[in-house]
Parts: structure tokens; C-alpha cells; sequence
């Protein structure tokens, strides 16, 4: 189906249910209950989850393929947000407009950077495309502050000469972002006895956007084009004396990669329409580039796990507080709570980062293969029960 | 510890109970029937309390949630009052807000705006919060003021020291307790002036983002409102963690004075340099070399440790104050955590209680309401004198302390003394001055 | 007139003459082998011919058309195929795969943004690699990832794969280095198949002599940076010439 | 003039802290391959121990003193060090303003094992891995010790002062008869780390063990094969590395209180002085270091500013963008490493 192998179909089918009904699987706890905490099925989080995937789908792209290790994408999603807020702020609220500008914008972009980092390889491929997304996060912290409103970041104000479109509305507001229409942060809620389910418009549109953008991830990966840039990867020699010029593929593949990350800074910026300066930080890039690797570089599904997997701890984990520890142990003796409590303190709320580092080093230590391997193992292990459960029947407890 | 401080919204206990299990669509947009975002209907109230727990601002961070644990504790009738029994208004009973329990979630600004606008935001659309509140930083404040407005919630800005905040961009949903650069000058100029004359030559190093600008444009104008000269006024990076090359220049550029506005790391840093290069035992045109740090800050000026002897700025509190107000605080904030409270402590602690006051006052919850609740609202027994909330830009008129680094501290706490507490009328400017130009409060948003 | 014309090259690394003035001609459909102790400049004259050096004097034709100034790419695009010393193959791919390469390089051209179509449907290309393992003798190992095979195997595969681009001359660097005995024969065979079954024009440079007499129509004895003497193989064996220089008191 | 000359010792005082820390980068990737994330965080260790032999040689006892007042109106409890009460006030506290040279003592052995640790338990076990597991998990383990420090130190800067004697400013212009003061503790860590580097070349140069180390950069398999056990050797270069790090760092905390997060401020800008340096040259580090600390100083400057606003903030990266662009392998690196 859609041109792809029984697999790959599977797959994309999985990630389309899992996608559009986001907002049920991480919501799975009763809104009341204690481990509400860990719902993470609310129109910011679930946007979060789809943008930041495609943004490590393009990553995957350039890195998982060609294997240039690239430490600067960061700069082109910030360039995607700051050419939608522009589009808003002087063409029209509607998303479509700001997105295709940010994709063209950041494509651009890429293509001058991916030029001349394209010179070099290795590290100091790594180091190039580093050192220009530092230039441009600094010039749009400081000296560009007319472009991109610096610390605050470039935002929507209510004397906005949008040609389509008012300045204000009616009852003197900012005019919100939105699909022909279609307002983006409108949410429908659904509830199920003590559940309650969000459907966020900006959701959907975001939602779509990635199985757009994961499908034809799957077709650069299958491509001719996709086993050249793996074919890079593996021996640029041979590329060269079989008459391939490597050159045009890794531009390639590096301005696609920019443009999935412009694809995501316009989608972020048309989810809510502020553009700050830190998401082209070396911070901002590493993540990406964290990852992808988590995940599992190189195989399609991994860069989107390993997005989902960091977003969850950066918006759930930092949330929780002492008080809600001491909401979900206060079923113990008083000292045995308040030492319990002691004890994962240092790991919640502010010390996320800290749980953060400590599953960055498990993971890469037990499942080389990232988070995918980790699939892959359980997969297996059920698949080997299942044999062993069917070769030995005999001793197989009936009491389940 | 109560069971579970999580209740989403009210209005999903009261659908829980009705529901049969089956679906009941309820389409939450801006134009839908709900009276305002997040109406809280159940028998508590959630506030969202957004600091930075991670960077460097964590520790400052860190005394704000301790002191919006107090105020959530003194709201509820628990501990000693703290401050509620010295606050003008006295429709506060410690039974909580409008009779509902107040409980709080907490998130991560990470002093980034991206990071902090997804903490709220989650907040509000998971949590149901409606209020949000905390920061340490400008450009947090700005954008998380603006995500609120377009919400439909109260922000109380946290520790947010730039002109815009309340001036180009102000929001009718925001409202800030904290003083601002411009305040800086005002308060600083009477006190320079006595102390190191008119005829003085200031060099700026300026931390190069919209909060250093916005001061180093007020301290200027306020210095040479004086007679002073300014000397040069150069920009320093962010990420810069060595100041030693922008120090070099002062020393035979002329300038007798150096005004550092810098913050946080960045001002301990600098500072450190500065006294490193002998700037405070130099002698320039017969006159002693003077450093000014307009903007103080405890937390920060332990870091800078000995460095800070001497040398003047402004706060907007501090714990030494002997009004009954700050006592009350200190003293409740000092029993339960076992040091004295930061600035951006009192200033946090404030906003809760005046938040809740407005709601009381206004009898809703609605942010609307809240908002007139709180406009032009004057009150007093908060710690800074008589205080006024302006109702055309938002911004809080009150007493601003001018300080120096003590030459003989007592304890790890006592680094600053108060020289002066500059009158509030003194600091107060017209709401058209031209530093806060540019911007509109616009009207506030319910969310409805 | 020789299918492969260099004329007065020269390389000079510092104070170092790799090259002194060398001539050679490749004849159309023949094989042709360069021969040379070490440092006699094989390696240097093999580079300058296929792109990677550039000679500091004279010229290199191939066809009719100078080589001098372009890429590896463009040289192998205009009919040169390079066989290395030590096989180059893209390891992390299975040996369909690589063998799929050189096709889609030979059908497409350099560079082809053939992005959205899936490699499985390009039929034509998917024919003509499987078509080369047959005769490779690869079939069976087409799903198998390439840097898990024998160092025989891989040779054979980036033989193929520069077959498979059906070049108009093929260039092998040492081809049986570091093999054991019964691969050097295998691949020997398999060259011998090669010029028999294809019109190629084939220039090898070697070491081992038995791979050299046993393979090439002509050969060329590169001394110290300048060829000793070009000949047909019964006659070099005999040159008192070429036994002092390169085959010394050993021979 | 002097701005100039001044700016220049600016610059050598910048790159001398860059040149360290490269230094140890690059000492890592070269004998072990080994793209080590974690580094900055050794630098942040080191000034810790600093901060912890301030504290313990600040330890107090307490005593109340009832004319005084403390914050909430209970009498003061006044703090005494141990230290003075042992050997006085005057020895006490001149140990306790002493506490930064000490603590170089304390941090040898500490960041050694800290280092050893290191290899022996994680890095170790990622020889044979891909670059990006490496960083990945020597990322991990920066967070951690820092979220570490944090826990224990809290986020603020901690003021470490230099002691007394080393704290005022030099008149270093006046052999030139110029009038040029520079501080006494930046000319300090200047010479300290010119030692280091000066010890750490010589060890690699003069000493056996320093020969099979270098010959194992050039080529790891062939001394292996002969028989040396060049492992064991490695794991020493990685605590010597450590240790230098640690050095580094635990110099630096008078010129700039230390913070938890100071490792990764410093991480991109030493993985830029290693690369452009050339990666696995150490002589290429050292120059790299000072290079960019001294057009760094420079480009601070206000006539320079004045005509290219903004230029302070990049200059390290334009910087390096024209070096590798001009010379591929950076200023003195060696070809095919960390190309693929």
C-alpha cells in the first residue's frame, strides 16, 4: 500500500493509530487518581511530541543515513519559527502560508550552510555546522534584536500590520493562529467517566503533518536516493570511483534535514506563536541530536521514541513536586514516607536532568541499538516464549 | 499531606458523577459557553507555580517555591499568617481562596521562554491552573505573560527587572510586584549623588539583552540627570564567563565610575574581574574608583562574596527591614526553612496573597474580575510601605531600598545593609514615559 | 593509437621524482600490466590516472578526450572502473545492494535525486545486478551484509561492481595482494573469464609475477619513475635489462 | 598601546585556561578514541575541590553570643573555624586564605581516581563502540556529575577566593617602563599552566612510558602487537588527563566564582579549541588555545566592536569556520582522524 512493502505499511499504520489516538494512550489514568501526574495527553505535551518527531525524523535523515554527524540543526528549526511569526505578524494568522515560508526559509538556509560545511567531514563537519548555529544564536540573542526580538523572542502585539487579516479583534485581543478557520489551540474534550480526553486542533494538523512527513521518510529510506546516501556513509571512496558524486547527495540530504527542522519550527511557532532565540542554542542541537541516537539512529522509527522519550521527562518529571510524593506515599507510617520521599527527591522536579543522565546512560549502555533495540529485544523474548510455550506444551500451566 | 493535590478541573468531578460512562462532548474554544478558563468548581483551586528549577537561576528558583509553599500554607490557615496578619486587606480568612482549598502545581522555566511557555501552558491546559506565577528572569516573564493573556489566566510576574515587562510589552492579564529598571535609576541618582558628587565619569558594561539595555538606559538617564558623564556603554555577551577583556578598558579609559548591569552569574563574574583589576583602590582624576551593581540580588551577591563590600545598588527588599510586615515574613519564613528569605522570596510570596486578596475582593475567579480586583488597588503591611497597583500599565509603585555590600557581615546572610529606602514617589514616573513606550495593555481575556 | 594514451607525466612529491617522463599506451581490448620493484612509481602513475593526483607535467587521453583536471567521479563516468589494492566495498550494505550502485551510477549518472521511488521498483537496475551475481557466482549471498564475506568474495564483488558499469577500461591495483594462494588462482580465472567473454580493455599493475605472465598482453617495467621497457611477456622475461632492475640477484 | 599589550595578557590568561582543558580533550581522543563529553564536567569537578577544601578547612563550631542577634531576633551563633582555634587565629586563617593552593594538593589524587574510575567502569567498555554512543553516554554522565554538584552545592556561584598575597594587581609594565597592572592570580594561573603543559610535553617526550603512549597515538595496532600492554597505559593517560582538567579548574575558581554548570560552558568552546587545534594533536590544542583566547581579547575591544558590532560574540566561531575551511585537518592535525 502507498507504494511501500508489507513492513513498512505495518509500520506506518502503527504510527498513524498511535498517533491520532494519542490522545487516549497517554491518557491513561483517571483524572483523579494520583498517577494523573503521568498523563501526558494534553494539547501542549501531544504537539510537543509529534514536532519534536518530525524535527528527528529530518535529523535521522542526514545523520542516520550519510552518517554526518551535523551539531547546528537547531538553527534551522529556529528559523522556521522566526520566518512563520514573521508571516503572522505581516501576511496572515492562517498556518498554512507561515509553514511553507518557514520550510523555503530554512531550506535556504541549509543549503548555505550545508555548502560550506559540506567541505569538510568527521568532526570537523560537526565542528562548522556548531560553530554557524552558535553565531546564529548569539547575533539573534543580541544584535539582531530588531529581527527576532532577542531574550523575549519574537512575538505577535497587537499593532501587527497583518495585510489578511485585523491587528486586533473585536474585544481587543490578539487574533490566534488557524487553519482556514480552523483555530489552532481549540480543543474538543471528551469525558469517560473519570477520564477526560483532549482533541486539540493544532494536534491533528500536527499529528498529520508527521505521518506526511515519517511516510516520506520511509520512501527516502527505500529509495535509490536513500541507498546512495548509505552508500556514503559506508564508503565514500568506492561512491567516488563508481563515478558518484557524493557531494550533491550529503547537500541533499543535508537540506532536506534542515527543511524537516524549518517543517517543525513553523509547526511550533503556528502551536503558539512565540519564536525565542534558545531553540538555536548548541543545547537545542544536542538534543536533537540525543535523540535521534536514544532512539536509535539510522532506523526509521527510533528518532520519534527517542523524541516522545526526552519531551515526556523534560514536561512530566520536572512537574513533579515533594508535595506530590508525599500525596502518593502518604498511605505509609509517617518516618517510612518521609524517607521514601527523601529518597526520590533528588530525582524529581528539579533534579530531572539528573534522571535524565542516568537513563541516557543506561540506555546507551544495555541497548546499543537505542530504544528501537530495546523493542526489538522484548519482541524477541515474547516471540521465544511463544516458541518455547509451543514446543513444550506439556508443561505449560493451565492456570492461566 | 493531602491525598493527591491533582484534581484537573472541578468540572470533571462534577462530569465524573453525572457520567454513565458514556461520552460527554464538551467543546472547550475561545468562543464556548465556559464563564472563563479553567473556572474552578470543585472545593479547591489550583495555582500554577512556574520558577526556574534547572540553569542558573535553579537556587533563586528554589527560594520562590519555598515561599509560595508558605503563602499556599498561611492561605489555607496553616502556620503562623506570615504577612496575612499585617496586609492592609483583611479579607483573607485562611480558609483558603473563596472558601477553596488552594493547592499548586509546580514546573521548570529552565530561564528559557520556550521551556517556560510549555510549562505553563501545561499548567493550564493539564493541571487547569488559574493563575500562573514565578520567573527569574525578563524574558521569561514577557513571554509567559503573553502565552497567559492569550489563555485567559492571571500572571503574576515573578523576578522581572526590565522596562518592558510593564512597558512595551505589558498585558492586561499581567501584573508585575517587582521594581524595574527604571525604579533602579530613580531610587539610586539622589543616593550617588551624595556620595560621590556630580562630577563623576560612568562607563557601562552591559549584559547584551533586552533587560541589560532597558537599564543601562535608565541609569544612564538617571546618572547624567546629575551632571554625570557617560563614558562609553559597551555590550557584553551572555555566554561571556570571563569579563577580564571588558575590564581592561576601564582602567585608562578615563571613567571613574563603573556600572555593572549585569545579573546572576554574570554580575559575579564581572564584579569578581572588577576587583580583581584593582579598579576599587584606583584613583582617577583625584576621585576614588566607584563600582555600582544597580541591580542586587542576595543569593547572587554571596557568590561574589568579599567582592561586594562597599559597593551600592538597588533591591527591591530585604530581610534586615524592620516594618512589621517584613518581620511577620521573616519570621515565619526563617522558623520553617531555617535562613532568612530572598527578594525574589517576598516578591512571590506577595503575589500570592494579593492574587488571593483580588479574588476575595472581587468574589471570582474570573481573571476579569481579578484584574479590576487588582487596578489602582493601594495597600499596605506588605513589607514595602504603602504599595499601588497601577492600573495602566500593571506595574507596582512602592518603596525601593537602596543597598551596600556590609563591610563586617555577621553571618552568611547578612551581606547587604539598606542605606536608604527611597520613597515610592520618588521612583514613580507617568505611565506615557518614553522608556515604556510602544505596546498596549489591550483588554482582558477571560479565555470566554 | 591506444585506448589509454599517457604522454611525459611527471610527479614530483617535494624532493622526491615519483614520475620522471612516463609514456605508455593502452591498446584497445588487450591486457596490460605494469610491473615495478617498490617505490617504482605503479601507485603514483595509477592515481594520476584515474583522478585522485594530478601530474606536474604532461598528459593523460583516454578515448581521445584528456583526463587531467576532472574527478574520480567524472573519469569513472567517462569509462575508467578502479579495482583497489585492498577491496572497496560499501561494508554496511548487502551485496545486492552494492552490486545495485554501480548500476543506478551507470543508468542514472552522478548525481540523481531519485528520492521518492522505491529501489525495489527500479527493475531494470534490480535485473542487471542480479544478472552480475550469477555471474559472479554471488547469488546465494545477495542478502548477506558485504563486510561479513571473504576477502576473496569482496574482490570478486568489486570486480563485479566494476563490471557491472561495463567500463571501457578497467584498472586493478595489485588485485591478489595479500590473498592466499588458492583465491590469487581463483581470481586469476576470473580475469581470464573476463577477457574472454568482454571487450574490455583491462591495465593491471602487480607484483606477483605469476598472476602477471599468466594474464597480460603486454607489459610495461616501471623503474625508478620511468618505464625500463614495454613488451609482450615472453620477451620481458628474458630482458637482461629487467632482471637487474627489478628482479635483481633473486630471480 | 597598553590596551593592546593588555589585551594580549587577557588573551594568554583566556587561552591558558582553553589550552588546559583542550589539552586533557585532546590527550583522551588521541590515546583512547575516545570523544569524551564529560570532560568539561572534570573541569567543574576540580574547582569543587576547591570549594570542598574551602569548606572543610572552614569548618566551624558555634558559639552564642548573646549581645548579638540573628535574623529572627534569636541570639547569634557566632562561627569559629576549627583551624583557627588550633593553631590560632592569625596560622588558622592564614590556612583557611590559603585554601586554593591547598587544594591542589587535594585535587591530584582525587581527579586521578576520579579519572581512573572513569575509564575503568564506562569508557572502557565504548572503545569499540560507534562516536555517537560515546557521546551519548559521556553526555549522560556529564549531566549526572553535574546535577550531582548541584544537589550538594546548590546553582549559585560559590566565591573561592585566592589567597591575600596573590590577590592585589602587578605593575607587569614596569621593566618596559610602562604603566600596564595586570591581576597577580591571572599571572599566576598563567605561569601554573604553562608549567603543565610544559610537564605534561615533557613526560610524553623524555619518559618511556611517554614514547609507547605517543607511539600508540600514531598507531594503536602495532604496539599492540609488540607485546605492550598499551591499555593499561591509556587508562594512566586518562587520569593524567583528568587530573589535568582538575587542575585547570580548581586554579581557575578565584578568577571566576565556580558554578555546577561551568563544565558545560566551557565543553563546546574546548571541543572548538581541539578541533581547530587539529583533533589528536596536542601541540595543536595548546596553540589553538591561545589563538583563540588572545582574538577573542581582541575582538572585546571597543574600536574593533565599533566597527563590527557583535563581533565579540562570534569571533571564536568565525574563527574557527576560517581555519577549518583553510586547512582541513584544522592547525596541526593529523589526516584520516575523525574524518569518517
Amino acid at each position: 500500500m502507498f507504494g511501500l512493502d508489507n513492513k513498512d505499511t505495518r509500520m506506518l499504520l502503527v504510527v498513524a493509530v498511535l498517533t491520532l489516538c494519542a490522545p487516549f494512550i497517554l491518557n491513561p489514568f483517571p483524572t483523579d487518581s494520583a498517577m494523573a501526574q503521568f498523563n501526558a495527553g494534553y494539547p501542549d505535551l501531544m504537539q510537543r511530541f509529534v514536532i519534536f518527531g518530525i524535527f528527528a525524523i529530518g535529523f535521522n535523515i542526514l545523520f542516520g543515513l550519510t552518517g554526518y554527524l551535523s551539531f547546528g540543526h537547531a538553527a534551522f528549526l529556529g528559523v522556521g519559527s522566526y520566518s512563520a511569526v514573521w508571516m503572522f505578524k505581516l501576511l496572515s494568522m492562517n498556518v498554512i502560508p507561515a509553514i511553507l515560508l518557514a520550510v523555503v526559509i530554512s531550506g535556504l538556509f541549509a543549503l548555505l550552510i550545508g555548502f560550506v560545511s559540506l567541505r569538510r567531514s568527521g568532526i570537523y563537519f560537526s565542528i562548522l555546522t556548531l560553530a554557524f548555529a552558535q553565531m546564529s544564536f548569539n547575533l539573534a540573542y543580541s544584535v539582531l534584536t530588531p529581527i527576532t526580538n532577542g531574550e523575549t523572542g519574537l512575538q505577535l502585539t497587537l499593532d501587527d500590520p497583518r495585510i489578511l487579516g485585523v491587528s486586533a479583534t473585536a474585544d481587543g485581543s490578539i487574533p490566534v493562529t488557524s487553519l482556514f478557520g480552523l483555530e489552532m489551540r481549540s480543543t474538543f474534550e471528551m469525558v469517560v467517566g473519570p477520564w477526560a480526553f483532549q482533541f486539540n486542533a493544532g494536534y491533528y494538523l500536527a499529528a498529520f503533518i508527521l505521518l506526511a512527513a515519517f511516510y516520506l521518510s520511509i520512501r527516502i529510506f527505500r529509495s535509490p536516493f536513500g541507498m546512495m546516501l548509505r552508500a556514503v556513509k559506508s564508503n565514500q571512496q568506492r561512491m567516488n570511483y563508481t563515478g558518484l558524486n557524493t557531494k550533491p547527495y550529503t547537500l541533499a540530504a543535508f537540506v532536506i534535514s534542515g527543511m524537516y527542522a524549518g517543517l517543525a519550527g513553523g509547526l511550533m511557532a503556528s502551536m503558539d506563536p512565540l519564536a525565542g532565540a534558545e531553540r538555536m542554542q548548541w543545547t537545542a542541537s544536542g538534543e536533537v541530536v540525543l535523540m535521534t541516537i536514544l532512539g536509535g539512529a539510522g532506523t526509521l522509527i527510533g528518532p520519534v521514541l527517542g523524541a516522545g522519550f526526552i519531551k515526556y521527562f523534560e514536561n512530566i518529571f520536572s512537574k513533579i513536586n515533594d508535595n506530590v510524593l508525599h500525596g502518593w506515599f502518604s498511605f505509609m507510617p509517617d518516618g517510612l514516607e518521609n524517607f521514601v520521599v527523601f529518597v526520590i527527591h533528588p530525582f524529581i522536579g528539579k533534579g530531572w536532568h539528573l534522571t535524565l543522565g542516568i537513563l541516557f546512560m543506561l540506555v546507551v549502555v544495555f541497548l546499543p541499538g537505542g530504544l528501537v533495540e530495546g523493542g526489538q529485544r522484548i519482541a524477541k523474548w515474547v516471540k521465544g516464549r511463544k516458541n518455547k510455550d509451543d514446543a513444550t506444551p506439556a508443561t505449560k500451566t493451565p492456570a492461566e | 499531606m493531602s491525598k493527591s493535590a491533582f484534581s484537573r478541573r472541578g468540572v470533571l468531578k462534577s462530569g465524573a458523577l453525572a457520567g454513565t460512562g458514556l461520552a460527554l462532548p464538551t467543546i472547550f474554544t475561545a468562543s464556548s459557553a465556559a464563564a472563563f478558563t479553567n473556572d474552578p468548581t470543585g472545593s479547591s483551586v489550583t495555582l500554577g507555580f512556574n520558577v526556574p528549577q534547572t540553569g542558573p537561576y535553579a537556587d533563586e528558583g528554589a527560594d520562590e517555591l519555598r515561599a509560595y509553599q508558605l503563602a499556599v500554607e498561611h492561605l489555607n490557615g496553616g502556620g503562623d499568617g506570615g504577612m496575612m496578619n499585617t496586609f492592609s486587606s483583611k479579607e483573607l480568612q485562611g480558609n483558603g481562596i473563596l472558601g477553596k482549598k488552594v493547592e499548586f502545581v509546580t514546573g521548570d522555566t529552565q530561564t528559557k521562554s520556550d521551556a517556560a511557555r510549555a510549562s505553563a501552558k501545561s499548567m493550564i491546559e493539564k493541571d487547569g491552573a488559574v493563575m500562573i506565577t514565578g520567573g527569574s528572569s525578563s524574558g521569561v516573564a514577557i513571554a509567559v505573560q503573553g502565552l497567559c493573556q492569550e489563555a485567559g489566566v492571571i500572571f503574576m510576574a515573578g523576578l522581572t527587572h526590565s522596562n518592558d515587562t510593564t512597558g512595551k510589552d505589558k498585558k492586561a492579564n499581567g501584573f508585575r510586584h517587582f521594581f524595574n529598571g527604571y525604579m533602579s535609576g530613580a531610587a539610586l541618582a539622589p543616593v550617588l549623588k551624595n556620595l560621590y558628587g556630580t562630577d563623576r565619569n560612568a562607563y557601562h558594561l552591559t549584559a547584551d539583552y533586552t533587560w541589560g539595555w532597558t537599564q543601562e538606559e535608565s541609569i544612564a538617564a538617571a546618572t547624567e540627570a546629575l551632571g554625570w558623564n557617560t563614558v562609553n556603554k559597551v555590550r557584553t555577551p551572555l555566554a561571556a564567563t570571563d569579563f577580564s577583556s571588558y575590564i581592561a578598558p576601564v582602567l585608562n579609559s578615563g571613567a571613574d565610575v563603573l556600572v555593572l548591569n549585569h545579573y546572576g552569574g554574570n554580575m559575579v563574574n564581572s564584579l569578581t574581574n572588577a576587583v580583581q583589576f584593582g579598579l576599587r583602590e584606583k584613583v582617577v582624576n583625584g576621585k576614588n574608583f566607584e563600582i555600582v551593581v544597580p541591580l542586587y540580588s542576595r543569593l547572587m551577591a554571596k557568590g561574589a562574596g568579599a567582592n561586594v563590600k562597599g559597593i551600592h545598588g538597588s533591591t527591591n527588599w530585604h530581610w534586615s527591614l524592620q516594618d512589621e510586615g517584613s518581620q511577620a515574613f521573616v519570621r515565619s519564613f526563617g522558623t520553617k526553612y531555617g535562613f532568612p528569605p530572598s527578594q525574589a522570596a517576598h516578591t512571590v510570596y506577595c503575589q500570592t496573597l494579593l492574587y488571593a486578596d483580588a479574588v476575595q475582593r472581587a468574589g471570582s475567579f474570573n481573571p476579569c474580575a481579578v484584574v479590576e480586583a487588582l487596578e489602582d488597588y493601594e495597600f499596605d503591611g506588605l513589607g514595602n510601605g504603602k504599595t499601588l497597583y497601577r492600573g495602566e500599565d500593571h506595574q507596582c509603585f512602592k518603596d525601593v531600598l537602596v543597598v551596600r555590600g556590609k563591610e563586617n557581615p555577621t553571618s552568611e546572610f547578612d551581606l547587604l545593609e539598606v542605606v536608604e529606602v527611597t520613597p515610592a514617589a520618588q521612583v514613580t514616573y507617568p505611565a506615557d514615559h518614553p522608556m515604556f513606550a510602544g505596546g498596549a495593555l489591550g483588554s482582558c481575556n477571560s479565555g470566554a | 593509437m591506444g585506448i589509454l594514451e599517457v604522454k611525459n607525466v611527471g610527479k614530483r612529491f617535494g624532493g622526491l621524482q615519483a614520475l620522471g617522463d612516463v609514456n605508455l599506451s593502452v591498446k584497445e581490448n588487450t591486457v596490460h600490466a605494469i610491473i615495478g620493484p617498490n617505490g617504482a612509481g605503479k601507485s603514483t602513475l595509477l592515481n594520476c590516472l584515474v583522478g585522485k593526483l594530478i601530474p606536474d607535467t604532461g598528459s593523460v587521453m583516454f578515448d581521445g578526450q584528456s583526463v587531467l583536471g576532472r574527478k574520480p567521479f567524472e573519469i569513472n563516468q567517462m569509462g575508467i572502473s578502479r579495482v583497489f589494492q585492498t577491496p572497496e566495498i560499501f561494508g554496511d550494505l548487502t551485496v545486492l545492494e552494492n552490486m545495485m550502485i554501480p548500476c543506478f551510477a551507470k543508468r542514472d549518472g552522478a548525481f540523481s535525486l531519485n528520492a521518492i521511488s522505491s529501489v525495489l521498483g527500479q527493475k531494470d537496475v534490480l535485473e542487471t545486478a542480479e544478472k552480475m551475481l550469477e555471474e559472479m557466482n554471488m547469488a546465494d549471498k545477495r542478502h548477506m551484509h558485504a563486510a561479513a564475506m571473504s576477502r576473496g568474495d569482496k574482490r570478486r564483488l568489486e570486480i563485479g561492481m566494476c563490471l557491472s558499469q561495463e567500463p571501457r577500461l578497467l584498472l586493478l591495483d595489485e588485485p591478489t595482494a595479500g590473498m592466499a594462494r588458492a583465491d590469487t588462482n581463483n581470481t586469476i580465472d576470473l580475469l581470464k573469464e573476463i577477457k574472454e567473454q568482454r571487450d574490455i580493455t583491462i591495465a593491471i599493475i602487480e607484483h606477483d609475477m605469476h598472476v602477471v605472465f599468466s594474464l597480460a598482453d603486454r607489459i610495461t617495467v616501471l623503474a625508478q619513475g620511468t618505464p625500463l621497457v614495454e613488451d609482450e611477456p615472453q620477451n620481458i622475461r628474458g630482458n637482461p635489462k629487467v632482471r637487474e632492475a627489478y628482479l635483481g640477484e633473486s630471480a | 598601546m597598553d590596551a593592546i599589550l593588555l589585551q594580549i595578557l587577557n588573551g594568554l590568561d583566556k587561552g591558558s585556561a582553553y589550552a588546559l582543558i583542550a589539552l586533557g580533550l585532546t590527550l583522551i581522543f588521541g590515546t583512547l578514541g575516545v570523544v569524551n563529553f564529560a570532560h568539561g564536567a572534570l573541569f567543574m569537578i576540580g574547582a569543587f575541590c576547591a570549594v570542598t577544601v574551602q569548606r572543610l578547612l572552614s569548618l566551624s563550631y558555634e558559639v552564642v553570643d548573646e549581645s548579638q542577634k540573628d535574623f529572627l531576633g534569636n541570639p547569634l551563633k557566632v562561627k569559629t573555624p576549627y583551624v583557627e582555634s588550633w593553631f590560632g587565629p592569625e596560622m588558622g586563617g592564614a590556612i583557611i586564605d590559603w585554601a586554593v593552593p591547598i587544594a591542589i594538593l587535594f585535587a591530584i589524587p582525587i581527579m586521578v581516581c576520579v579519572g581512573y574510575v572513569m575509564e575503568r567502569g564506562l569508557i572502557k567498555h565504548f572503545y569499540k563502540r560507534e562516536h555517537a554512543d560515546q557521546i551519548l553516554v559521556t553526555f549522560g554522565l556529564a549531566i549526572v556529575l553535574q546535577e550531582v554538584i548541584k544537589y550538594f552545592y546548590g546553582a549559585n556561584p560559590i566565591q573561592t577566593p585566592s589567597p591575600e598575597a596573590l590577590s592585589g594587581v602587578a605593575n607587569v609594565g614596569a621593566l618596559l617602563g610602562m604603566d600596564i597592572v595586570y591581576p597577580v592570580w591571572r599571572i599566576v594561573y598563567f605561569f601554573f599552566s604553562v608549567v603543565i603543559i610544559g610537564a605534561i610535553f615533557s613526560f610524553l617526550q623524555f619518559t618511556t612510558f611517554g614514547m609507547v603512549v605517543r607511539a600508540g597515538m600514531a598507531d594503536r595496532e602495532t604496539v599492540g602487537l609488540l607485546g605492550i600492554n598499551i591499555d593499561r597505559r591509556f587508562t594512566i593517560m586518562f587520569g593524567i588527563a583528568a587530573a589535568v582538567a582538575g587542575l585547570a579548574g580548581v586554579m581557575y575558581t578565584p578568577i571566576n566564582s565556580p558554578n555546577y554548570h561551568m563544565g558545560m560552558d566551557f565543553l563546546v568552546l574546548s571541543f572548538v579549541v581541539v578541533v581547530v587545534g587539529g583533533m589528536g594533536s596536542l601541540p595543536g590544542a595548546v596553540l589553538a588555545g591561545f589563538l583563540l583566547g588572545i582574538l577573542e581579547s581582541f575582538a572585546s575591544m571597543n574600536e574593533i566592536k565599533s566597527i563590527i558590532p557583535g563581533i565579540d560574540q562570534i569571533i571564536i566561531y568565525v574563527v574557527a569556520i576560517i581555519i577549518l575551511l583553510t586547512r582541513p585537518r584544522g592547525l596541526m592535525g593529523r589526516k584520516g582522524v575523525m574524518e569518517e
